[in-house]
């Protein structure tokens, strides 16, 4: 069966991608299988220098889901650059680097870094990270912030350009009709929620830095809404994730608006998470009688 | 290229208070395991899986023990397994004690608390296939969560500790300390400020201590379980560990 | 051991209560259990007229959680006030009136209704409906519009008014310090987080609603995060919801700054949820070298 | 007052395509059930119950009797029980086949689709009770989830129909209506499209028919499986119904 995709910037093989921070850069998941048989790889978040980010413990476990604070611990764009990236470009696939930053002029140092490297296929704009505390949030929750650091990294860029999107505001479409209209070739969403959990014998929160990331299958039902409500009101692809683990989750985000998708948390419990997903995806398409991903993606058009 | 395991539960035992131990077939696993390795377990209708060490294999059986203790809904869910069923686990994972550094005729300090003691047997028992002498230190809460005593005796020459001193010596394991006498190295595992004692204590010595952190992935591709380190960098417990010199990382 | 506690007109033997609409007028659980052994009943939402609500599927299950769409079925106040507030009186407990509306009038008619009775105890405002089209979502995301309504329903009623927080918001203090401006005796959080999920075989939502409520077990990482950021910035009390179905889920709430709780969706597990945890609090609370509801109050104070 | 039981599973069998029976042992709630009730069954794992109709009960050994068809996650985990595990339970809920008017000497017609024929089977082994004569027609996706047609044999003039011709009748259960005869009464269950079809061509005859909806509490507190009524008013199906008078509900 037709696993195909083309989005801008990107021909994918099949429309599945271990998400942003879940995967690392790749390497010791090569260890389970081959990377190639990827639809891509978004890598972990890049900022200008190295970053340590917060203290343990970073993660906790809720029901059906799990907290996150690493803090996007990253050796800096450079070091990608250097020592990641060519070990990814071995790989049949395509790359994505997610972008990161706290300030405008950070964010435009990676994108411009990146930019300069031939086997980076796109961006993905990580306006949306919960848990770095100089300002790196209000870039995702602003629409007039979120403009512009989409048409700075735009400009700053020759490649696609995929904002990723926070589900910690108000209004959703809002948000996805500000980066469209900044330039944006693409929406990636959700990033994970905002939430927290306490330690009961201290009665304190058990991430170090208090709050952290919500992210697996239990916020599923919040990334489906918010790809529906903005498939609505935007025309650019869009990369969806946020709690996929089966095949059916996939077409899920498909019918909803999705035209690729991302799996993150699943990789923790499954580290063939992915590529178990890709073996399944023809005959659950089968199942509920599509042709190819291509042929969900035209037919929802009807359905919406 | 690694695997994903089903490891057929072949028994189930609780051997002291809240302290469970599991006997699992699985050859490949057992063959590859060194001393300080861990398996990380998937327990269903929880997110993350769980890291337990390895207590002991028997390569001839094809079996790998582990030990634990109930602490919350996963562990509580994999002492309720029976006989038969299959438990899904990843691993050998991490690096485990190297001994290549512990010359024979030697003379070894292990020193475990509570649930840390397993690692450290599996360690001793490795050692004792080498011509060392070891002393073997056991710190537990309280008598009721004794384990493994008689074992250690076999091979080692063992003190018992107890918090409350309702069994053995009275304290913390750096309590016995000085009965010890000299020694070439020390292997350390258990409870962070057990560990923090231990090498403050024995800041002068040769030491490895085996780390715990909270886990996203256990094969290092998370970051969540990194750990600084002395030269101003980090290293993560679940793969570059969970056992480091103590001397290059800061508890 | 003593697990009362004291909110604004409100004096309750533990802190315990079923949440609005997913207990009826308690009539079926009455059935299980006696049920003056609750600290209080919180009643299904009260409109001005009868409403039939959405169409059906009304629900739909998700991982640790639910989605729902009831749209606010209820008989009208005058019809609540006649039959079922009378019943619910015999038992010796506590009730608050879930007030609902589409609209300030509506608000302030069923204020006034039930201000009228002397069965009912407290008002808990609910502002933040997300299955009610006509409008009732904008009270509830849109600071100066919950200010008004929280002001105009104090204006037209006695009885202490608590105000019900929507989670479908970027900033969920700067609600909480609007209501507590305009007088709000206390707060109620979280209602649903607005989800959605898919029929896989026809692609469209599976909710006729299309969208639906998300509570259960999936939300509580949520709930705590907005009840401890709320709690360093007001001060009135806080009635916690949100996935609660344990004794230690309900110390957890206490700790992040609630008052007291109300349990939702775990009634429809077990018909017990309640009286099952008022019954573990005790030894859940000895456990954790607390003496009483009050001492896990009020040492919080030096945890934050 | 109302319980929760702890329901023994005494076996567990497919007994056609995708179709499970499972006996349970509760001998209270196999004393108060009447035909056209159902189980609200709690799975491990999911937070909604499952109903499932009561499919028969044996007052003497205290069983009763559940049919159903593994068609999601939940009845998937039912299908994997083993005799000797407890199912939680609420019931026996709702209200079911009143036959208080079903005169002794008269004729019965009987309608059930797919998995919708457990009840029916239930109410066909009381009315058989009764001094009335029976006539069952059953409708089939195909040969392969053909159930309990020996059964109803028994005690009824039995039709089967399957969707695609491959056992018994080819077509819809209305398609064998006009061979049934005159009845006083009808009963049915069955999909939904099934029932509005029943009920169109039977709008002239008294008819009972039972209905299912996506529900959340299943005791009638939460609203979630309301059903339109001719009255302009609603009703709940799950404690008002499942069974309503097809002349009363909107389908
Ligand atoms: C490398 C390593 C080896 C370990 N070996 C053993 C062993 O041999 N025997 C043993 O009994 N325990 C061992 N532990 C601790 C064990 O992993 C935890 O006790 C267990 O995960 C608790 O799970 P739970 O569901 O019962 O508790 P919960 O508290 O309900 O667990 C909730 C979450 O916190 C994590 N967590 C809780 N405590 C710890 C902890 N101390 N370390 C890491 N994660 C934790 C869980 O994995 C889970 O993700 C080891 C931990 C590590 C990191
Ligand atoms: C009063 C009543 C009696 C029933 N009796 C039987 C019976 O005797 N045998 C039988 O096989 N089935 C019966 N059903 C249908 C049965 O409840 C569903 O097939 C079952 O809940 C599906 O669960 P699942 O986890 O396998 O499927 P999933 O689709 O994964 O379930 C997801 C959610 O949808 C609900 N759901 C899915 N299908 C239905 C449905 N048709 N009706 C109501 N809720 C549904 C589930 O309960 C669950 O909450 C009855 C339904 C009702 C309302
Ligand atoms: C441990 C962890 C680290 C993450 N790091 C990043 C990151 O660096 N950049 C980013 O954009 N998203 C990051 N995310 C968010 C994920 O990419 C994804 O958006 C989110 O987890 C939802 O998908 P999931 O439910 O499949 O995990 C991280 C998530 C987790 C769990
Ligand atoms: C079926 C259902 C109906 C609800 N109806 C109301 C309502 O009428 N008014 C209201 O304020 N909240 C309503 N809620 C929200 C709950 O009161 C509660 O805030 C939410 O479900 C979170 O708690 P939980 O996770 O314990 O269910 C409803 C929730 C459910 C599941
Ligand atoms: S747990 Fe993921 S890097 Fe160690
Ligand atoms: S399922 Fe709750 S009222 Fe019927």
């Amino acid at each position: 069966m037709n696993l195909e995709v083309k989005l801008p910037g990107l021909t994918l093989k099949n429309p599945i991608m271990p998400a942003s921070g879940c995967f690392g850069f790749g390497k010791e998941y090569s260890e389970f299988y081959d990377l190639s048989r990827l639809g891509a790889i978004i890598m972990k978040a890049a900022t200008q220098f190295e970053r340590f980010g917060n203290p343990t413990p970073r993660v906790a476990e809720t029901s059906s889901g799990m907290l996150n604070a690493i803090g996007l611990q990253n050796p800096g764009v450079e070091r990608i650059i250097a020592n990641e990236v060519p070990r990814l470009a071995e790989y049949d696939t395509s790359i994505i680097a997610n972008v990161a930053g706290s300030s405008l002029e950070e964010y435009i140092f990676v994108a411009r870094a990146f930019n300069e490297t031939n086997d980076v296929n796109a961006l993905e704009l990580n306006i949306s990270c919960p848990n770095v505390k100089e300002g790196g949030i209000q870039f995702g929750t602003d629409p007039d912030m979120a403009k512009k650091v989409t048409a700075a990294v735009k400009e700053a860029s020759n490649l696609p350009v995929y904002v990723k999107l926070s589900p910690n505001v108000t209004n959703i479409a809002e948000m996805a009709k500000a980066v469209e209209e900044a330039g944006a070739d693409g929406l990636s969403m959700i990033n994970t929620l905002t939430g927290m959990k306490l330690h009961l014998p201290t009665g304190k929160p058990l991430i170090a830095n208090q709050t952290g990331g919500l992210s697996g299958p239990a916020i599923k039902p919040i990334a489906i809404r918010m790809i529906y409500e903005v498939r609505q009101q935007v025309s650019i692809p869009i990369i969806g994730m946020g709690g996929i683990s089966t095949a059916e989750d996939v077409l899920e985000f498909l019918q909803a608006g999705a035209d690729a998708v991302a799996v993150g948390t699943a990789n923790f419990q499954n580290p063939f998470a992915c590529v178990d997903i890709i073996d399944a995806l023809p005959e659950t398409l089968i199942k509920y009688q599509y042709t190819s991903v291509q042929d969900v993606i035209e037919r929802r058009g009807a359905v919406v | 290229m690694k695997k994903r395991h089903e490891m057929k539960v072949l028994s189930v035992e609780t051997i002291a208070k809240e302290t469970v131990e599991m006997k699992l077939y699985q050859p490949e696993v057992s063959q590859q395991t060194v001393p300080g390795q861990f398996l990380h377990l998937l327990v269903p209708g929880f997110t993350l899986r769980r890291p337990i060490s390895i207590a002991k294999v028997d390569r001839q059986e094809g079996t790998v023990t582990i030990l634990f203790k109930i602490v919350g809904g996963g562990t509580k869910a994999l002492a309720a397994y029976q006989p038969g069923m299959t438990v899904d686990a990843l691993g050998p994972n991490g690096n485990g004690f190297s001994i290549d550094d512990v010359s024979e005729g030697g003379r070894v300090l292990l020193i475990g608390g509570g649930i840390g003691i397993p690692p450290i047997y599996h360690l001793a028992k490795r050692l004792s296939e080498k011509n060392v002498e070891l002393v073997a230190v056991l710190g537990f809460q309280s008598k009721d969560y004794v384990f493994y005593e008689e074992a250690f005796k076999k091979i080692a020459e063992t003190y018992v500790v107890t918090n409350d001193g309702s069994y053995g010596h009275q304290g913390f394991v750096t309590h016995v300390f000085p009965e010890v006498g000299a020694f070439d190295q020390y292997f350390s595992c258990g409870p962070l400020p057990m560990l923090r004692a231990v090498t403050t204590e024995l800041q002068d010595s040769k030491g490895k201590v085996s780390l715990e952190e909270r886990m996203g992935c256990g094969v290092g591709a998370c970051m969540a379980c990194v750990l600084p380190t002395v030269d101003n960098s980090y290293k993560k417990i679940c793969s570059d560990g969970p056992v480091f010199s103590a001397q290059e990382v800061i508890l």
